[in-house]
């Protein structure tokens, strides 16, 4: 599954995308995030403060429970501050 | 039927006064035209530039998503939305909305909406390039930008 | 402190994007820009033109208490208003409003606001002239205009 | 006192203005209308419906029980359709 993060997420975390295979286990959100924290440091301050994280399946916004289902691709990042 | 909003987001700087006439060129069924623009801010003079990363692709389409449901909700005969990304300066223009209707209220509660949409659902965010000290944070989310978006449930 | 809007009641039509630009231009502390523009419709054809007689000196007067109570009430940073009279054509520019702010709410609010009351205590009456029949009927003053102003009491 | 018609009022009354001698009975607004509603049958069909009639009094709005005072010019008009 391809990851896509941005703004300080993408900064933290130190890539701007990867693919990786998830475990068998992590079917929703998110089982995603507390994945990708085990991964390594930066991955996990990155994620650190799960309630600020926004999550987008196949470019939609979802909530945290939201099973991945046959996304292609995830992105997480800060809450917007467009406009 | 409802109308089919223009999306645009882009690099280049705009001008309003082109949208508004494509909203209204050769047309006698608008009553009145809402913008509303966007501007960099220096912030007292802080601020060298703002630098805006956006999520190409799905920027398009969630913008494309809130316009689509405003322009359901109001009876409105046209809405244009135009959003740029990189590097703006102060005094610069960031976002614009138009929207027409042959109701004034129309054209003001969808442009309102879709700004406070814009806001909190469009994946854009701003870093701060500071005249002192080199590239600064990245702009915090507004409590009150939800609660702006909120009024409208 | 609260600034001094720029009220204009004219003959001749106007340029919206000049009057934006003189509520922005040099700036860069300025965050948004609203504006109305109300446009003369054809009523489904029936329409000629509509001819605005107004009330010279008190138009000016008045729109300018409007203008000043919105700039008290909201943080400004500019505020525009322009009305035309005589005779106007389906398509033409009637009536216009800019307000300018840091805060897009204060802007959205003024402008609405302004609308309004521009509608229900400005000096101006429409009269219909029609493609078939010559002179057709005043324009009678809509309740829901009421209703609307009563919202910011 | 100079007496300033606009829109159908206007038309009906058949003049844009005109300066009368008020008797010294008509000090408010609504003594003022009653008293022009008796010079004549235009002004009477013009100002017939008095709570549609809206007044100025030297280019402000006031009310009907408002006492004319040293008003110098009174306006009388059809509820307002601009904007």
């Amino acid at each position: 599954m391809k990851i896509r993060y941005f703004a300080w997420v993408r900064e933290k975390v130190g890539v701007e995308e990867e693919t990786l295979e998830l475990p068998a286990d992590v079917t929703t959100v998110k089982d995603l995030i507390a994945h990708l924290k085990t991964l390594d440091d930066n991955h996990a301050l990155a994620l650190a403060d799960e309630e600020v994280i926004r999550v987008a399946l196949d470019q939609m916004h979802v909530e945290p429970h939201e099973p991945l289902g046959n996304t292609q691709e995830v992105a997480l990042f800060p809450p917007m501050t467009g406009g | 039927m409802a109308i089919v909003p223009s999306v645009r987001v882009q690099a280049d700087d705009f001008n309003p006064e082109a949208e508004i006439k494509k909203l209204t060129a050769g047309r006698s069924d608008v009553g009145g035209v809402v913008t509303f623009t966007g501007y960099c801010r220096d912030e007292g003079g802080r601020l060298e530039a703002l630098e805006l990363e956006h999520f190409p692709g799905m920027a398009e389409a969630e913008i494309g998503r809130i316009a689509q449901e405003a322009a359901n909700r109001w009876p409105l005969t046209g809405l244009s939305v135009i959003h740029r990304f990189g590097k703006i300066r102060p005094g610069e223009q960031i976002v614009f909305v138009a929207a027409a209707s042959s109701h004034r209220r129309a054209a003001f509660e969808a442009s309102d909406f879709l700004m406070d949409f814009l806001k909190t659902r469009a994946p854009f965010w701003k870093k701060e390039h500071l005249k002192e000290g080199g590239t600064g944070s990245w702009v915090e989310a507004k409590s009150a930008d939800d609660a702006d978006a909120a009024r409208w449930q």
